[in-house]
């Protein structure tokens, strides 16, 4: 039943989904706050869409797999997130062509984050995803390229370093998304989109763990 | 909660079936999709005016499905824009070959997938697709920090006036022309006086005291900008208005349409006492209203609250406004 | 309560104001009274059909008001009848010498106030007034023992019917020939999901708790005939639906007209998800659907819930109901 | 300012009008369980035109205005309680003609009674006012008639008949009225229209004791 590497992006996309269908309630309760409350259902209903597809997909090397993540993300998920972590799996994808190496998987980072922010123009500190994609991508980068660390290492960095971003969004003023209609209101409430970026990076690490 | 529903899942499938059973010989399916169309899609040699994003909003968006307005519209899950690939699809469903206006209520979703859309259908045919971004929402100030202020009740304005040019069999710029002049001169400000509450939610979205209400609400059961003290109609009323005038400036003598739209729960009656007030502010600074619609356009699900739109007219909107539309849920004769 | 309202006691005052500021030239309200007519009542040489009732119905009654339905609609207070001497002024507004057929919605108040009326108009003018009640709520038995069945949703079908019939420039015993047919023909079956609250009172007219609604309901929020537990949209509409084809007991291959009737607080999306199953049922059982309409008609102020209408048809009430009307809540082309 | 008799009939309809007032709340209550939450508001409109109506016909005699109060009710107060008590009051007004005498108060009495029963159509047993009308009417005319019962005492024998009828509504079931729509649930409550009249009967004793 396929490579090592097949296998990995499949564990990882059970362990996503499992972990939107865990979090779908609290995605949502921050949805509520401070946007319109759905974003638990969108990711939860992206994840279980990508899950049922990557499964039957029996032969289809690592770069396909991913780029049906996205395929299916854009087609199921709809609203913001939609497009915007659909479009970056399907591009970013191309990058593991030649399979998943620590190179090859800093290209996917790179090309991830940038593409968000084409999408979205979201810079750095407007509350969004960006601002937990952006300190996981660039962590895990210069601790691959920079520090000689192994992917798993590099990862578990990753992870603190999105964490961090993630608790950034909390005490600044949204300037994008549905959050921004809120103006000074949305201080003080995490944002939701940089939640499930940190769920997913997470569940990325564990499979790499194991 | 308690809603008339089966599965909250399911709402959006099974509101559009029975939308389609209502209208039978109005509307289709696109199959396997969201997307309704008029049945005679395309129409041949008409440029086909086309929209949508999340449900809930209701009749918004295929109860303006019709000659005189929309030719597509695309639902999307409860508030969350439709995906890119049925957004194309129903592009390709809706072209004669003239060409295609999407209506896009500004926020980032609707924007992203529509123009996401708009690629996929050009790739795919060689569909001319236009677009217009609506973003009449005066409560969010339209600023570099923040995305802009959002589509609101006054699409529904884009709507009539971009269907009746094109159903006057005008060109696809031109019929961009005229909903960009809707877009100029259309500004709207909402009041919540209660949470809506999402089937998959199941609770509020946002906790008001008996005593308060939001004003400068959106459409999607997101919190306003302002939570203040419960007032009486007439002084929520004043606070919507002048908002909405400080904006579009009229000037004295200017001819209007006006719109009191209820977010979904609110009675009629009270929309009616909304309306008495609003005319007499408009009488008091010399504006002459043209035509004045009271009733549920654009709606937040179960939400208690209204809004109030005024559009600024000149000959040729008037003539596009009184343009025959037959569609479920606006006649013009 | 939160309400777009000033003072309770004024709301309908305030909101009679409101409707004719949104349809100035369709409508008017005679003086120092709560009746509105058509702006150009009385139509000389037709039959005049008039109805009113409580408030608290919108867009019933004068929603309806136009050529090819009401020329005249009496309100009362919320939930409460009109006076007998604002019918009777409404009478004698709206008699062209033709004649005036009264429509009473099957209630106590409403009968005895509209009879009232109808001896005052004839003692004050000349007029020739005839009436029709009607009854199609199936919830109430129709016994010894209760004051009969309610009047509901299906009264806005007389007054299409009656309406259109005078609007031919028929004679008023022929006028109230068809509305009585539709009388005999028409059955109706509402629930509550929650409570309305009344501008006066300001709190639920009863409690249901979270997993409970009423089945039976009226339209002034009285309480229902039984409280059940909460069901699904499918299983409500099956509850509704067979009460109400045992009552009419239409026979296979008949055609009808159904409403899906919001009762003022209940999002559109529920009612068409409503209307899917009812259209499934109707399939079922080889009926066929002539024309499904799917709104807010006949409305209890803020009560989420609905109630299913089915009419049987034969070809006179067709071409009735496919005669032309131009109102603020109903066009037909 | 007039006669004692006009005097008396003010004096009546300022009582009445301020316990509708006073008793707003509790009516509509009782309305709310078994009917549409109006009965309150509904008397207290009429009573508070009523009252204000009369207080302005400075020279009209007892029957003029006990009429007005009638014709008032019927164009104030709407619904089913306008037309029974409105139209009751016009007609029975008749009877007051030769001034209020133990005899004229008995006939007006008894054609209150029948003009409510004929307009609405309702059987002692159908938990209405009828149910509280009824034993009043009776007991004051026996009381005058048979017992010899000065008027002010009989109408303290009558407020004890009429309450009795109140409290005999309660644990029937309505056949008329709205609450008939509720079927079997009606039994229990206490009727909203038969405890107005209560008020009025006892707030006619009040004044004819004073
Ligand atoms: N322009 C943007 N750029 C980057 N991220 C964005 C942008 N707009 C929204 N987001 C992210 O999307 C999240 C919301 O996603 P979701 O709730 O699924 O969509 P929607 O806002 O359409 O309801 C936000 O929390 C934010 O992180
Ligand atoms: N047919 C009738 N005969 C006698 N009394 C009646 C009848 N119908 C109603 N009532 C009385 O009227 C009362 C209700 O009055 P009200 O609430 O003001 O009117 P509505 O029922 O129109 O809301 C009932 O409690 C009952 O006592
Ligand atoms: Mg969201
Ligand atoms: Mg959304
Ligand atoms: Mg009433
Ligand atoms: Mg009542």
């Amino acid at each position: 039943m396929g490579t090592t590497e097949q296998e990995a992006v499949r564990a990882a996309v059970e362990r996503v989904a499992d972990r939107m269908a865990d979090e779908k309630e609290y995605l949502t309760d921050l949805d509520s706050a401070i946007g319109d409350a759905d974003h638990g259902a969108n990711m939860n209903r992206g994840f279980r869409a990508v899950h049922e597809k990557v499964s039957e997909m029996d032969d289809a090397p690592p770069d396909e797999l991913v780029k049906t993540v996205g395929i299916t993300l854009v087609s199921e998920v709809g609203g913001a997130a939609g497009p915007l972590y659909g479009g970056s799996f399907m591009t970013a994808s191309a990058e593991l062509g030649d399979g998943i190496t620590a190179e090859s998987s800093v290209a996917f980072a790179e090309v991830f984050l940038e593409k968000v922010k084409d999408r979205g123009d979201a810079p750095v500190g407007a509350k969004t995803m960006v601002d937990a994609i952006t300190p996981a991508v660039h962590t895990y980068k210069k601790s691959i390229e920079e520090d000689d660390l192994k992917p798993v290492e590099a990862l578990t960095k990753a992870v603190d370093a999105c964490e961090r971003g993630v608790n950034f969004t909390t005490p600044i003023r949204a300037t994008k998304g549905r959050a921004s209609y809120l103006g000074w209101r949305s201080v003080g409430h995490q944002d939701p989109g940089a939640t499930s970026t940190l769920f997913i990076v997470k569940s990325i690490r564990e499979t790499a763990v194991e | 909660m308690k809603k008339l529903i089966n599965e909250p899942s399911a709402v959006v499938d099974e509101m559009l079936d029975g939308m389609v059973s209502a209208h039978p010989d109005e509307l289709r399916r696109l199959a396997d999709t969201n997307v309704l169309v008029r049945n005679d899609a395309p129409v041949s040699d008409k440029v086909a005016v086309v929209s949508g994003g999340g449900s809930g909003h209701e009749p918004t968006h295929a109860g303006y499905l019709g000659p005189g307005m929309l030719d597509g519209a695309a639902a999307g899950e409860v508030f969350t824009s439709p995906t890119a690939d049925e957004i194309s699809e129903m592009i390709q469903a809706c072209d004669s070959g003239k060409g295609v206006l999407n209506v896009v209520k500004n926020y980032e979703g609707d924007v992203m997938n529509f123009e996401t859309a708009g690629e996929l259908a050009e790739m795919e045919s060689d569909v001319e697709v236009a677009e217009v971004v609506v973003n009449d929402d005066v409560a969010v100030e339209d600023s570099l920090y923040t995305s802009g202020r959002r589509g609101v009740c006054g699409t529904i304005l884009v709507h009539k006036v971009a269907g009746a040019m094109a159903d006057r069999g005008e060109e696809l710029d031109e019929v961009k022309r005229v909903a960009e002049k809707v877009i100029d001169n259309v500004a709207t400000m909402g009041t919540a006086l209660t949470s809506c509450v999402t089937p998959e939610k199941g609770e509020p979205t946002f906790d008001l005291a008996e005593d308060e209400i939001e004003l400068g609400i959106g459409i999607h059961g997101e919190p306003g900008v302002e939570r203040v003290e419960m007032m009486s109609a007439d002084e929520i009323t004043e606070r919507l208005t002048e908002k909405v005038f400080d904006d579009l400036s009229p000037s004295s003598g200017a001819e209007v349409l006006t719109i009191v739209n209820g977010m979904g729960g609110t009675p009629l009656s009270e929309l009616y006492v909304v309306n008495r007030k609003l005319q007499s502010m408009m009488e008091e600074r010399d504006f002459m209203t043209w035509d004045a619609w009271v009733g549920d356009y654009m709606t937040s699900l179960d939400m208690q609250g209204c809004s109030v739109t005024v559009l600024v007219l000149d000959d040729e909107l008037k003539e596009l406004l009184a343009h025959p539309a037959a569609t479920p849920a606006l006649t013009v004769q």
